[in-house]
């Protein structure tokens, strides 16, 4: 990694260049390699998985299925929602970010159990690499749902490995989740309370809440599937009096609360994001924190509304329509707070706060189309439409992915030491918000018009929007490329960054970058509130 | 579909349609006002507090707890509001009314199957009447299929071992799409199909010009017999046979060996061919062989429809010396002397 | 109890719990050959919370550790009730408005 | 407490940070343990709702006094268990061994005994998928398929089960390999009492699995 092995001598003393060989990679227990080990796995699956969002595209910029044949196309959906949902949303930010950022935050030297911490790679390794064999031996094409009977009678293609991959992949979940929650319960610096944690200490810890408590119930349905594919067990099979209905109620159980687990660290991202570059405390860092628990609490509830027309009582829809707008109110807080944190800041554009206002525009459209879906006369009409997708597209492209690029370029000078190209980030981000914005605008509009989800081939009416739709992927897929560029540019031709380069408060900026392995000296004791900008006692109070 | 302009919505070519799209405009008004609002604001407050070298540091501010709940109160009345709109709207459409003209509707892997009750077979296609309560009763031959018809925004999925309703009133003639919303296999996109909404002279045109060979009840009638069930189950009342007597049992409870009782309806006629020892009837030993495999979807709503057709014995209340089967439903222009040669159908 | 982290539970109690066990399990096979109707199963579900509960407490030692750990136990208690309670909402009401029941068999498999 | 023979991991501050931390971590990984067969306990209740003569009609062909037994030895185990963990509290080397080694033989003999009833299970043509047709002829309502249910249902929950007591008596042999050389101390003995928390767990599980799978409509007499 370093250049010349004179200037080690004079360098000081990293978690980079303590050690080069690849045992100390491969067998290493500190949390910042580990979220490094993670960054790399992650990138190569989001480029798996956008090649085959790019294959879509392309297909359905005509009506007819001309690029390839139905069957082909159901594997690219497959792999691409797979590959997305469990290889790359789920582990993005929580995995990589958070294991790097979560003790030196919280001023521990590394996380509960570092042995675990390595385990969960090596798990996440192991499922990836089994669900990759079995798109190389030709994919699946279940969708990335599994719904039963499909999947356990019809489908064709290495079902039963995918689901084995998943589910030992889902452990990894499992245990980052549990090492996260122990290390923020037992590990805080003395002094650190928990309303003096930061909020992207908060939104991890709700995370790990939901990892830990959901993760384990599609571990075990996923499993039943396999059994019943495999050994003709008919636990959901209807012609032995199963039912499909409540594999999708395991199924969604899990699965809501995890587009919860993709989102809820991209607040957290968003809130240390907006507060730093508006150089001001966030306004309402109760409300913040406790939304976000709250977001993982009534997560918990709502996974119902994904079954409106699948026969589900008319009762038990009308529960789960008027608890799943109940979820929507932490998020709408979250985001009158951020507004409110920029109201007379000092706000500077870089490329982070870019992110971060992207982050939180399209977040706002993403949550107020799910209530569209929440409610459920209309959702009879959009369930299962090219609505859905958008939504979900907006919630998980523009709010996972925008906040993880955007914490990515934040903590980038902490993590590798160098100061990625300011101009080419800013050109970067602005190609993706609109590439992005071109994509998935249009989809909105095809989903009322009733394009159904997952076609290969569409009625001649939708094939506008679809043009348009694949116009802006492509600007989104050069979007995505330039980062790839000038962070690995940066790495090695990158300035020296110094400890603070966007001056934030947070306990990770007061240490060198990259950080010692024991990343303190001596652990900090934490004596008042967190982002604290301005002198303590010129705070204006709002009624 | 002649290619119109660019559309934005499909057409509203039933009763709840506009209600629907009412739903729409409103939701698309509070998405457009706050996500207008966060944007303008978000833009204003970058450019007026732009970091300049001579700014101050910011102040902290705190408290704003009555901020906080008029944003949190706002949002939750909107949202109630939207949950009462579609929650009525979801409420018509899962209760069919009870006048509704009924056809079956058969979802197997990438093919709609439609049976009418006058007996006309379609695939892909469903001709149905204009400004009538149509009542779809369907259910699927392998996966979970969606009877979609964005036209009339109504959906449903279609479970194998399980009846499912969809009903519409449709508005406007014309042909519209029926799309397969849940994904079931290689062709999926391809299991489509049309609804032709056609003025009621046309439609009884289209029924009496099908070819059809009898009423559903009594090409279940027919099958019913081809399948050795009226060995068992004799048609006529009075003979107290192995077998319990379907005379007149649609609709009313069935007394089961368990003390249970269960109405009779399609769901348990259903059963009750593909699985005989599910419920048996109290008195009757459990001797009934399993259909399942021997009969296909089609001919199970076929019997189906025959045991609803089966008046109730002469002697017993309520039953009309009817000339046709009592149940065969009069559907509004069928003409009734079309009926298969009485003699069958005499109960 | 006092947060001590190696609180010693003295064996009589062990014995005590032990014993309790014991008879509740007999209780439970006697109680299943009463019939109670509907109540069997809500009643064998009794005993087993008692004796589930007996063994968090005192084997597990979770009467006397941290309020941490009672939370833990609680949280996982309660999303496994959720997960139980809605679920059920689904399935005990099914059909009960559009007036379709399930029926066991697809034609032609 | 002296801390000179607690091996300290270097990121924890003290002793007890550190036992406080893996307690907490083992407790939350028996949450998801619950969850996990939380799953399994929903399908349960589904199709028992809706099946419930054909659940009776197959549980009746299940060994009441295996069962019985088998809890039995189980609540004895547990007891081995924590008189292990609490001798390991008070220092008494010797007898961590001992309960140890008594927890191993009671697991092995619930084990046997699962390993003989699935046998019986295997001869009466019980296994779903394997040549299904168990004689359920005093049912008259009760299909089949329902029944097929059951038994998918009991070997699922008691397979889960039963792979989780293997996976613990492997963990026990290796701690009575380690106890037996003295690793664990009045200061130190953490994998013994969390190795407790994981067996207590999974006799829980057979608490609860033991009147729902076995003990169905007893009364109408086998």
């Amino acid at each position: 990694m370093e250049t010349v092995a004179t200037a080690v001598e004079r360098e000081p003393r990293t978690y980079l260049n303590v050690d080069h060989t690849l045992k100390s990679w491969l067998l290493t227990e500190d949390h910042k390699r580990i979220g490094i080990l993670y960054l790399i796995v992650i990138t190569i699956f989001f480029a798996i998985g956008g090649l085959f969002a790019a294959l879509i595209r392309i297909e359905l910029t005509t009506p007819a299925g001309d690029l390839v044949e139905s069957s082909v196309y159901n594997r690219l959906f497959t792999g691409h929602g797979i590959i997305m949902v469990f290889f790359f949303l789920i582990p993005s930010i929580p995995a990589s970010l958070g294991n790097f950022l979560i003790p030196l935050m919280i001023g521990a030297k590394d996380v509960a159990f570092p042995k675990l911490n390595l385990l969960s790679w090596y798990l996440y390794v192991i499922g990836g690499s089994m669900a990759l064999t079995a798109i190389i031996y030709g994919g699946i094409d279940t969708g990335w749902t599994f719904y039963v009977p499909f999947s356990t009678g019809y489908a064709s293609g290495m079902v039963m490995l995918t689901l084995v991959g998943i589910f030992i992949n889902g452990f990894s979940s499992i245990l980052t989740g549990l090492n996260f929650m122990v290390t923020i319960h037992r590990m805080r610096a003395p002094g650190m309370t928990w309303f003096r944690l930061p909020l992207f200490i908060w939104s991890l810890y709700s995370t790990s809440l939901i990892q830990v408590l959901a993760t384990p119930v599609v571990a075990v349905t996923l499993l039943l599937a396999a059994l019943e594919r495999g050994l003709h067990i008919g636990i959901f099979d209807p012609a032995l009096g199963g039912d499909p209905v409540l594999f999708q109620h395991l199924f969604w159980f899990y699965s809501h609360p995890a587009v919860y687990i993709m989102i809820l660290p991209a607040m957290g991202v968003t809130s240390e994001i907006i507060s730093t570059f508006s150089k001001k405390e966030p306004f309402g860092y109760s409300f913040i924190a406790l939304s976000s628990l709250a977001i993982a609490v009534f997560g918990f509830i709502v996974w119902g509304h994904h079954l409106f027309v699948s026969s589900q009582s008319v009762y038990a829809g009308m529960v789960f329509s008027i608890l799943s707008y109940l979820v929507a109110i932490p998020s709408a807080i979250k985001v009158f707070n951020w507004v409110s944190t920029m109201y007379k800041g000092s706000v500077e554009l870089t490329t982070p706060m870019l992110y971060g206002i992207g982050f939180i525009g399209l977040f706002t459209i993403g949550g107020l189309t799910g209530l569209f879906l929440a409610s459920m006369g209309m959702d009879v009409h959009l369930t299962d439409t090219y609505f859905v997708i958008a939504h979900f597209h907006y919630i998980m492209v523009g709010g996972a992915i925008m906040g993880f690029m955007g914490g990515l370029h934040f903590w980038w000078p902490k993590i590798t030491g160098k100061l990625y190209s300011e101009t080419w980030a800013r050109l970067s981000a602005i190609i993706i918000f609109l590439g992005f914005n071109l994509t998935f605008f249009p989809q909105f509009i095809l989903g009322y018009m009733g394009m159904p989800r997952r076609y290969h081939v569409y009625a001649p009416e939708f094939q506008v929007f679809n043009v348009l739709s694949s116009a802006g992927a492509s600007v989104l897929g050069l979007g995505y490329a330039l980062p790839l560029v000038y962070f690995l540019w940066s790495i090695f031709f990158g300035k020296k960054a110094p400890a603070n380069p966007w001056g934030a408060t947070g306990l990770e900026w007061q240490i060198q970058s990259p950080p010692l392995p024991e990343n303190f000296e001596i652990t900090p004791v934490i004596t008042e509130a967190p982002y604290h900008y301005a002198p303590s006692e010129e705070v204006v109070h709002v009624g | 579909m002649e290619q119109k302009s660019i559309q934005f919505f499909p057409e509203q070519a039933s009763t709840i349609a506009h209600s629907v799209d009412g739903l729409y405009l409103y939701l698309v008004l509070v998405t457009a006002f706050f996500s207008i609002l966060i944007a303008t604001l978000i833009v204003i407050f970058a450019v007026k507090y732009r970091r300049r070298a001579d700014t101050p540091t910011p102040k902290a501010v705190h408290g704003g707890l009555w901020l906080e709940i008029t944003w949190s109160v706002i949002p939750l009345g909107l949202s109630m509001v939207m949950f009462a709109w579609g929650a009525s709207i979801f409420f018509t459409e899962s209760r069919p009314p009870a006048d509704s003209m009924e056809i079956y509707v058969t979802g197997k892997q990438w093919m709609w199957k439609i049976q009418h009750m006058e007996g006309q077979r379609e695939i892909n296609e469903l001709h149905i009447p204009v400004n009538r309560d149509i009542k779809l009763t369907m259910t699927s031959e392998d996966v979970i299929h969606d009877f979609y018809v964005p036209a009339f925004r109504t959906k449903s999925d279609v479970l194998p071992g399980r009846y499912t309703t969809e009903w519409f009133h449709a508005t406007k003639t014309g042909a519209y799409h029926i799309f397969c919303a849940e994904y079931c296999g290689t062709k999926h996109s391809g299991m489509i199909g049309t609804v032709y909404v056609m003025e009621p002279q046309q439609f009884d045109a289209w029924l009496s010009g099908g070819g059809g060979t009898g009423t559903l009840a009594q090409k279940g009638e027919a099958l019913f017999s081809q399948l050795g069930c009226v060995t068992c189950h004799q048609a006529t009342a009075d003979v107290k046979g192995r077998c319990p007597n379907l005379h007149g049992i649609w609709g009313r409870p069935q007394q089961l060996t368990t003390g249970a009782s269960v109405t009779v309806d399609a769901g348990y006629v259903s059963e009750s061919i593909l699985n005989p020892s599910a419920k048996i009837v109290a008195g009757y030993e459990n001797i009934m062989p399993t259909f399942s495999g021997l009969v296909t979807a089609e001919g199970v709503t076929e019997l189906v429809e025959y045991v609803k057709s089966i008046g109730p014995a002469p002697g017993a209340p309520g039953s009309a010396p009817a000339p046709a089967a009592k149940g065969a439903p009069a559907a509004k222009g069928a003409p009734a002397a079309k009926a298969a040669p009485a003699a069958t159908v005499k109960p | 109890m006092s947060n001590h982290p190696d609180h010693i539970v003295p064996v009589r109690v062990y014995i005590f719990v032990f014993l309790a066990l014991m008879v509740f399990t007999v209780l439970t096979v006697y109680a299943a050959t009463i019939d109670l109707g509907r109540y069997n199963i809500v009643l064998a579900l009794v005993i087993a919370c008692i004796k589930a509960s007996l063994v968090i407490m005192f084997f597990m030692h979770v009467y006397y550790s941290s309020k941490l750990t009672k939370a833990i136990v609680i949280a996982g208690l309660c999303t496994l009730m959720i997960l139980f309670f809605f679920t059920l909402t689904d399935l005990a009401t099914r059909g009960a408005l559009q007036g379709t029941t399930d029926w066991v068999g697809v034609p032609g498999r | 407490m002296a801390s000179h023979s607690v091996t300290l991991r270097h990121h924890f501050e003290n002793a007890e940070q550190q036992k406080d931390a893996s307690t907490i971590g083992m407790w939350m990984f028996l949450v998801t343990e619950i969850m996990f067969f939380g799953g399994l306990f929903m399908a349960y209740i589904a199709y028992r709702g809706a099946y419930p003569e054909a659940f009776a009609a197959g549980s009746e062909k299940l060994n009441i006094v295996y069962g019985t037994i088998n809890t039995l030895v189980l609540i004895c185990s547990s007891l081995t268990m924590a008189m292990a963990v609490h001798s390991a509290a008070v220092g008494k080397k010797k007898m961590i061994v001992l309960f140890l080694i008594l927890t191993l033989i009671l697991g092995g003999v619930f084990l046997g005994i699962k390993a003989v009833e699935y046998h019986d299970k295997y001869v009466g043509h019980e296994i779903p998928g394997v040549n299904f047709h168990p004689e359920i002829d005093g049912h008259p309502n009760v299909a089949v398929q329902n029944v097929s249910l059951y038994f998918a249902l009991y070997f699922g929950m008691t397979g889960l089960h039963a792979m989780h007591m293997i996976v613990g008596v492997g963990m026990i042999s290796f701690l009575i390999f380690k106890a037996s050389r003295g690793a664990y101390t009045a200061e130190w003995h953490t994998p013994v009492e969390l190795f407790g928390l994981y067996w207590h767990f999974v006799d829980i599980v057979w608490i609860f699995l033991f009147p729902l799978l076995y003990l169905i409509d007893l009364h109408q007499g086998r």
